[in-house]
């Protein structure tokens, strides 16, 4: 037995560039044909749901059928089937759910098709155009060309409970406030503080995610981060995705440092030698530095903690009835500094980490295939497809406009707060996603979480970790 | 002190009992052969005394304390097992030493006591061997040294010599009975060796069917057999039985007639009674000159020849349209054919018409239905009336 | 075929086993050896980058790839190795800790298991099933399973500054997973306790497979039961043992998901935990460099040991 | 006379107890007892393993009954009773079907390793040849690689992605994606090397002589090894049998990759129970249910059939 | 059919030669018996044969076919183990069907045949035993009935009854020699008993070290052993052996004489050579009545008396200050002791004179240095010139 492909040149087998830039036949398709989607199980869970509001609402023909498979939730597993799957050129599946932190590497590959160059020019401008700004940046290669359609985008909000708010002498007239225009981290921690304070009996203050893992670097820091006017690399607008090796690294400066120093006070109290002026400390357990979101949202949903950052899964889960129900309060990010003392573009006022989902479609798949398969993606972008889906699936609608509709508000316990989604929505900054993130998220990880457990000052932490980003940057 | 004693004891397994209400008594250093055929429960006895089975029923006591449920190391015996059973991760040295080991002898001990037996089992030069680069005698051998380097109040020995070739047996023999004078232990003993049993032991106990028949001193087995089993057993070739009714002048079948006062012997006329010769015992008319008390002259004629280099096994056939059955010939019981030993040199050959004669003084008599023996060996002389014919008297 | 002589008879019967393990096994290696001699390569559509020779090699050992590598938190971890520096070092010291700590344990607990287990007693099987349950628990459970024993406010075995449960006064602290001396000690726990099971059904059937009759002989000549388990038992199972030994430690010495599920390959990065990392950011070549490495060590821990053990076993 | 000293021993004994505690008397029975000793520390070992191995399945079950949402805060009982997980959770992840891969899957692997393993363990425990300890070292090197390290070759191999080169003709190697193959050949070559090791010792021990009668008795070398040494050896392939099986029972890295995860393309049961987590929320109690459910059953039938194949090995399954 | 040769025959082991070149021809449907001390090489010749074991050096023919390197199961040989080696996990039903099964016979024959075979050995009724429940006899005789139950041309049994008591040895000892005129196969049997050997076997082979000393039929290796060490194994108890030196007159040495013509045995005066003589040729003067050609008269001691029950055993010291060594007694060689085997009548006791005589018919002549029989019996009558005294001549 001897392989073509040797000593390792290691050529993902089938896969070729040239396939990802031919334009696809965007005609009707004739025969019966199924395209496969690699979605996940909540996809799959509602395939019913989700094939009616194709052909109802998404004027889908008849003779196209889709098939979902349920890959794994867990998102780097998923990632690492598709490279796989992607690297060796397989046809199947036609269309790919791919989660907006990790769709640029693939784009760097040359793994999905480029839509820009496939799809009809209607279908690019309209998600260029009317989409969620940041999620589309992160379906976007370096030329600007479009690789993957938003599906849906994750926003990380401020949830509360306004039972226990009450407590401490605040009333509707400030959560109706709060639920649009954010308040910043030092009022924040002093509103929580006097919360703690009022109910006693309530265990913690703040509950987030400060664990070492990829949620930190992407989301929690990158919040508290860029909330202070910091950036990882510099001005996000020009550097977030790129170009590699060519754009300053700026996790050092004092924006970063106050950020940091900041959670340190919320976590070992004002008298932290690293504790930031002006925030109430002693507002969040030590136990957030080995928490994820779930770990995290187990007391606040358990009703021990006043205040929890999460993503809108989690407010679906905590303003059902037989949990907070109205008492559910939730409001965009707080803020270190307003955007406009922020020194970059994108930066300070209520961020939002942006998470959420882009549909993109394998380059290697039969053409028929493919053309069914852009039949199934304008179909989802309908709009009432996709308020049907934030009824059905939680989806939320990745273009603002559509948050503000009647449809959405209708929609059970998360409608109620769609507003509160759409500011966050506005002010999303993803993660700087390139092919060299990965390797840099882990390390940024580290030395943040060293740095909030007191293990390192602010300021070593930052600095060792410039010099590893600087080495990642320039090892490509 | 190294006397062993069994009292009513009882092993049964699940559908066989192995032993059964066994009563032993073994003085300390005593040499005790334990005889029987396959399966009588030899073993289970010596395991019974070793501790590694527990008797269903029953006590038993070594040096006077019982030891019934004591585990095996703390009964002070040693045993060859009839399996063998050597240590297969362990060399030859080791195997032998390994009870000198357990008890933290010292290297220099040990050597020595590993040296002198193996010196006794003639295996020097062999202590590096591992067991399954030995011959079947040699690893026996093993088993029997590492039996003998410790000093134990009692030795058990269950087949020891079953691989060995004659010489070598014989050489074992002596050693090991030298050695029981030198250590003074009680030696227990199993074998299928009936010149062993004789010359080893001070007593042997012969068992069958889980039961003690007889346990006396060799030539008391020998010549005063309790019963019909254990004159059956004891001797080899075996004793010739045959059946017969009790006259009032004696022994009588059809073709055998044997002359005496049946009160002399304790018994009724009318008594349906077996009797025994042994092979050396019957005598053809020539040879017979040398013989005191012989018996009437019995009418038989020669059928196979088995000749041993010192003897030769004469089959007699005493009805002419009988045939050697060798394979049903069942312990006692009447049998058509007598086997007789003679002279190798003797010019007697196959099918031919012998008279024999019995010696009288070796004739046993038993009650053939319990197979109790009646009498050892018959009054010198024929009662009156009974023709003493062809036998010449003497005065003893 | 029976005519074969013994040697050509001992190769054909090996043919098959062989025959897989070069399809299954050595091509792929040969495979990713090739691969560990080119360039890592995150963009186009070709998954290496130009051939580079030993190149990652020297990168590796000389600490210039460790930017690219996860790296432990305590400093005193990267303590030297000759010939490797940095996060290598550091992932071999986590790695060799994990593996001593936990075969030393598993050897001995498997080993009363299964003593216990070759005992005669009612209910044995069900023990039996209790003692192995844990081995047939995937890792993503053992991960769950201990994760949330040891996350604070979910399990009940960490407590608060306010409220510390036992095992913080004994030193524990109170974010255990964040931390790589405490996480290690957990990971080695939750190792120890679903592996036992592995040495202790080795070992079982190694005890079972003696001759009882030996242990008779071994009685009758006044052995303690200590003894006969000294005498007997021991060496005669430590061949199965040494198996047994000898395959938890190669296990150990790879020990990835339950790193992974409880405390991230980020906290305590062992070999495995750099294999995969890179595998999954797509550094094939780094990944392969790693893995080639790995198993040189894994192969050098391993010769220490059969050369140790060849006197107790010549089985090898 | 014996007997009278017991009985004195015994009387002393008696008046003494009288003035001690328990523990003390305990102690004293011991000493005079060891067997009784054994046992209790027979028991108190049997204990400890019980309670170590068996309470994180009990906090597993907690778990499991517990809501989803009342999963914080954990004590030692269960907060809420919610049995009805166990139904759930086949609602939500046709869980059977993933243990019923999982159990094809194992079950080939096992019977494909067992054998080629026995082949490979009488070679090398029974024969002295050339070269034999050089290639078990290099069966054994196998073991030093981690997975990842044969994937990315084998991935291709098992896509369609390798070409083979059989003299003029190419053909490009079979799609085997989301069938059993790609899954069962990485993990029979992976899982074989310690079967092979473990039978070797087994089958090792097996006297000579046993292996001489069956061969004078008419089989052949390897009748002889089916019909005496491996029956002889009947714990040792029982064992590397269930340590097999429950491998890739549990096995991760290749169940993940080389199928699309779905119930239907022989996805094995790690697949199933991660099919209940989402991108962030991780239903524990839905999870910690299918553990419970695929474990415990599996566990059990195992021993089950592990007793049943020692026995049947050694008490004539080979019987014709 | 079944003739075995072996041509040359060697097996080494690391540092022991087993076997070495070893030629033997056993004809088809011969009962061979090997006999030879303890690690001879009777085993591993036997494995050889089977094909259980290669030799290192040499030829093995079965049937006139090479088989050198044939597997066992092509050779058409049954084997009894020394060491039984029972499949333990099959019970007795099993063990004696294995080779049936493993041939396909179908369920009748085998059930047919292993009720045969079970009941030459006497194990009805234990069929569903399982090894660990069986006596060391009941596992032997299972052994053997593994090796009757087919009918192959070649039987190997290495000690197929060691472990049998006396009264099943005959039994199973007929039923061997039933068995092999039924089927008129060759059978090669090794054994330690003596009389196995002798009333069994077509021919017995006689190895020592690995190398075959002689092989004959009984009587000849009995009466006309081929060395030394044929003499001294055949026959037990052993034949005594004396140095001397041979004189003009016969053979001279401090106590015993014997007069003959050197010229007659083929002989040169002057030569040392070793007069052989088995313990059933030496006569005291009382019973030497019978003896047609005794020798000079030897002055003894009697030391030791062994009673066996047929016989008893004397050691008689022919120099005073002598003792018994039973110890240092080595094969052939000169000893200050004489073995007699006399009457269990005979009023003899312990150190008493007497003084004996040996049957000159039965006076064996080696060469000492190379143990090589120099003749066996000498002529009826002492040459002239020397005195014939006590002993009665007779014209035979
Ligand atoms: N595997 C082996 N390795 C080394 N030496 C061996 C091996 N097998 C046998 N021998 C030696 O070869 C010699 C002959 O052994 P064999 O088993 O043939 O003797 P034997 O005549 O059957 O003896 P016994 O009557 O005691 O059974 C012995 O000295 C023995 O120690
Ligand atoms: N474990 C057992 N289970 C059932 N029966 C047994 C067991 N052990 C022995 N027996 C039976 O008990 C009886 C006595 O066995 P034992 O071993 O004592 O005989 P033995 O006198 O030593 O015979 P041999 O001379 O053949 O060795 C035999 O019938 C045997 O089959
Ligand atoms: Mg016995
Ligand atoms: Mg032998």
């Amino acid at each position: 037995i001897s392989s073509t492909n040797g000593g390792g040149e290691g050529n993902g087998g089938g896969s070729t560039d040239s396939g990802t830039e031919t334009a696809i036949d965007t005609g009707e398709v004739t025969e019966d044909i199924t395209v496969q989607i690699a979605g996940d199980s909540r996809m799959s869970d509602n395939i019913q749901g989700i094939r009616e509001i194709l052909h109802n609402q998404g004027g889908l023909a008849d003779n196209i059928t889709v098939e979902v498979i349920a890959g794994s939730q867990v998102t780097n597993n998923r990632q690492n089937q598709y490279q796989q799957w992607l690297g060796s050129g397989r046809e199947e599946p036609t269309l790919l759910l791919m989660d907006s932190g990790w769709t640029i590497p693939f784009i760097a590959r040359n793994q999905i098709q480029n839509l820009s160059e496939a799809l009809p020019d209607d279908m690019v401008s309209t998600v260029e155009n009317e989409y969620f700004q940041a999620s589309v940046n992160t379906a976007q290669g370096e030329n600007g060309d479009l690789y993957g359609i938003p599906m849906f985008p994750d926003f990380p909000t401020m949830q509360y409970r306004k039972d226990l708010l009450r407590n401490a002498g605040y009333g509707d007239s400030d959560f109706e406030k709060w639920a649009t225009e954010s308040m910043s981290w030092k009022q924040f921690s002093k509103v929580t503080k006097e919360a703690m304070n009022a109910n006693s009996d309530t265990q913690y203050g703040y509950t987030f995610q400060a664990s070492v893992y990829e949620g930190l670097s992407c989301c929690d820091f990158n919040e508290f981060m860029t909330s202070y006017g910091g950036a990882y690399f510099g001005n996000p607008e020009e550097n977030l995705f790129g170009p590699i090796g060519d754009r300053p690294i700026t996790v050092d400066e004092q924006p970063v440092i106050d950020s940091i120093k900041m959670v340190r006070t919320f976590i070992n109290g004002e008298d932290d030698k690293q504790a930031l002026d002006g925030i109430t400390g002693g507002i969040a357990p030590e136990a957030v530095l080995q928490w994820t979101e779930e770990p995290s949202r187990k007391p606040f949903t358990g009703g021990d903690a006043i205040m929890h950052r999460n993503w809108p899964y989690s407010i679906t889960i905590n303003g059902a009835e037989d949990v907070f129900g109205e008492d559910l309060g939730v409001m965009p990010i707080p803020y270190g500094v307003s955007a406009d003392e922020a020194q970059y573009p994108m930066t300070g006022g209520p961020v939002a980490a942006l998470g959420g989902w882009h549909m993109a479609m394998n380059p290697n798949a039969p053409s028929k295939k493919k053309q069914a398969g852009v039949q199934v993606l304008r179909a989802l972008m309908q709009p009432d497809a996709a308020l049907a889906n934030f009824g059905l699936q939680g989806w939320i609608p990745p273009r603002p406009s559509l948050l503000d509709s009647k449809e959405a508000s209708n929609v059970d316990v998360i409608g109620r707060y769609t507003q509160q989604l759409k500011v966050a929505g506005e002010n999303a900054i993803p993660r700087p996603v390139t092919v060299v993130w990965p390797q840099q998220s882990s390390q940024i990880a580290t030395e943040v979480n060293a740095a909030y457990a007191q293990e390192k000052t602010p300021q070593k932490a930052m600095s060792d970790l410039k010099s590893t980003l600087q080495q990642i940057e320039n090892s490509q | 002190m190294g006397e062993v004693n069994l009292e009513d004891v009882t092993k049964r397994y699940e559908d066989v009992t192995a032993v059964d209400k066994m009563n032993l008594e073994i003085r300390d250093g005593e040499f005790v052969c334990l005889v029987g055929p396959s399966g009588c429960g030899k073993s289970t006895t010596m395991e019974m005394i070793a501790g590694l089975t527990i008797p269903t029923e029953g006590t038993i006591y070594i040096g006077g304390h019982e030891v019934t449920n004591l585990p095996p190391k703390d009964r002070g015996v040693a045993m060859v097992f009839q399996n063998i059973a050597l240590f297969p991760h362990m060399d030859v040295y080791d195997n032998i030493s390994f009870g000198l080991r357990l008890r933290k002898y010292d290297k220099e001990e040990i050597d020595r006591r590993v040296e002198r037996a193996s010196d006794i089992v003639q295996l020097e030069g062999m202590l590096d061997r591992m067991p399954d680069e030995m011959s079947g005698g040699q690893r026996q051998r093993v088993a029997i040294a590492r039996a003998i380097v410790r000093n134990p109040e009692v030795f058990l020995m269950d087949e020891p010599l079953a691989n060995l070739d004659a010489k070598l047996r014989v050489h074992m023999r002596t050693e090991l009975q030298r050695l029981h004078k030198e250590l003074d232990t009680t030696i227990i003993y199993v074998t299928h060796d009936q010149a062993e049993a004789m010359t080893m032991s001070d007593r042997i106990a012969v068992i069958d069917s889980g039961q003690l028949q007889q346990i006396d001193p060799p030539l008391v087995c020998y010549n005063e057999p309790a019963n019909l089993f254990v004159a059956g057993f004891i001797g080899s070739p075996a004793m010739n039985f045959v059946d017969g009714e009790l006259t009032e002048n004696g022994f009588r079948n059809e073709k055998v007639e044997v002359d005496f006062d049946p009160a002399d012997v304790g018994a009724t006329a009318g008594d349906d009674v077996t009797l025994g010769i042994r092979p050396e015992d019957v005598y053809t008319l020539n040879d017979a000159g040398s013989l005191a008390n012989p018996t009437k002259e019995i009418e038989a004629v020669t059928d196979v020849l088995e000749p041993m280099g010192d003897e030769i096994f004469v089959y007699l056939l005493l009805s002419e349209d009988a045939t050697v059955d060798l394979d049903e010939e069942s312990r006692g019981g009447m049998t058509d054919q007598l086997l007789m030993s003679v002279d190798p040199d003797s010019d007697i050959s196959e099918e031919q018409d012998v008279n024999v004669v019995l010696d009288r003084t070796k004739v046993h008599l038993f009650d053939t239905e319990t197979g109790k023996a009646i009498s050892h060996g018959l009054t010198a002389t024929a009662p009156s009336g009974a023709d003493g014919s062809t036998a010449a008297e003497s005065d003893d | 075929m029976e005519s074969l002589s013994e040697t050509q008879f001992a190769y054909f019967l090996l043919s098959p086993a062989l025959l897989i393990l070069l399809l299954i096994a050595l091509y792929p290696l040969i495979q990713t050896f090739g691969y560990s001699l080119f360039a890592d390569q995150l963009t186009g559509s070709s998954r290496l980058g130009e051939f580079v020779g030993l190149q990652n090699y020297v990168a590796l050992f000389t600490g210039a790839r460790d930017f690219a590598l996860p790296s432990a938190f305590l400093p005193g971890f990267s303590s030297s190795f000759p010939f490797v520096t940095g996060i290598y070092s550091s992932a071999l010291m986590v790695t060799l800790i994990f593996t001593v700590v936990s075969v030393l344990f598993e050897t001995i607990l498997g080993f009363v298991q299964a003593l216990v287990l070759d005992q005669d007693f009612r209910g044995r099987r069900w023990v039996r099933v209790a003692i192995i349950i844990p081995w047939a628990v995937p890792i993503v459970i053992q991960g769950m399973i201990w994760y949330l024993m040891f996350q604070p406010n979910i399990g009940f075995l960490i407590g608060t500054q306010q409220n510390p449960t036992f095992l913080n006064t004994l030193g524990l602290s109170f974010t255990p997973l964040r931390n790589t001396a405490d996480s290690l000690f957990l990971i080695i726990v939750a190792d120890v306790w679903k592996t036992t099971a592995f040495m202790a059904l080795l070992i079982l059937a190694g005890l079972q497979s003696i001759d009882r009759s030996l242990y008779d002989v071994a009685r009758v000549s006044g052995a303690t039961n200590w003894q006969q388990f000294k005498m007997i038992t021991f060496p005669l199972i430590l061949p199965t043992v040494l198996v047994a030994m000898l395959f938890r430690t190669i296990g150990a010495m790879r020990v990835y998901g339950i790193i992974e599920t409880m405390g991230g390959c980020t906290t305590v990065p062992s070999l495995s935990c750099l294999v995969v990392t890179t595998f999954n950011n797509s550094m094939y070549a780094t990944s392969a460099t790693v893995a080639f490495v790995t198993a040189a060590l894994i192969g050098i821990v391993v010769s220490v040991y059969l050369v140790k053990f060849a006197d107790a076993e010549e089985g090898f | 006379m014996a007997t009278d000293n017991q009985q004195g021993a015994f009387e002393t004994n008696r008046d003494a107890e009288i003035k001690r505690g328990p523990l003390e008397t305990w102690v004293g029975k011991v000493i005079k007892n060891p067997k009784r000793a054994y046992r209790s520390m027979f028991y108190v070992a049997t204990v400890f393993f019980l309670v170590t191995t068996l309470f994180p399945f009990y906090w597993l079950l907690v778990l499991a009954l517990t809501p989803n949402n009342l999963i914080s805060n954990m004590g030692l009982l269960p907060k809420g009773f919610n049995p009805g997980v166990f139904v759930t959770m086949f609602e939500r992840v046709p869980f059977h079907l993933y243990m019923f891969n999982s159990f094809v899957l194992g079950l080939t692997t096992t019977v494909i390793v067992l054998l080629l393993a026995s082949l490979a363990g009488y070679v090398f425990g029974r024969l002295r040849f050339p070269g034999r300890t050089f290639l078990m070292l290099a069966i054994l090197a196998i073991s030093y690689f981690p997975p990842a390290a044969f994937f990315l070759p084998l991935f291709q191999l098992f896509t369609g992605g390798t070409n083979l080169v059989l003299g003029p003709i190419t053909v490009s190697s079979p799609d085997l994606f989301n069938t059993p193959a790609p899954m069962v050949l990485p993990f029979s070559a992976l899982f074989m090397p310690l079967s092979i090791f473990i039978l070797t010792t087994f089958y090792g021990q097996i006297p000579d002589g046993l292996e001489d009668a069956a061969r004078v008795e008419g089989t052949t070398r390897l009748g002889a090894l089916f019909r005496v040494i491996i029956p002889l050896s009947a714990p040792g392939v029982a064992t590397a049998g269930v340590l097999t099986f429950i491998s890739v029972y549990n096995e991760f890295f290749f169940s993940f990759l080389m199928n699309n995860g779905e119930a239907s393309s022989w996805a094995p049961i790690v697949a199933g129970i991660l099919k209940y987590q989402g991108q962030f929320d991780t239903p524990y109690n839905l999870m910690a249910a299918a553990s419970i459910v695929g474990v415990l059953p599996v566990a059990i039938l195992v021993i089950v059939a592990q007793e049943r194949i020692v026995s049947g090995l050694t008490a004539g399954a080979l019987k014709e």
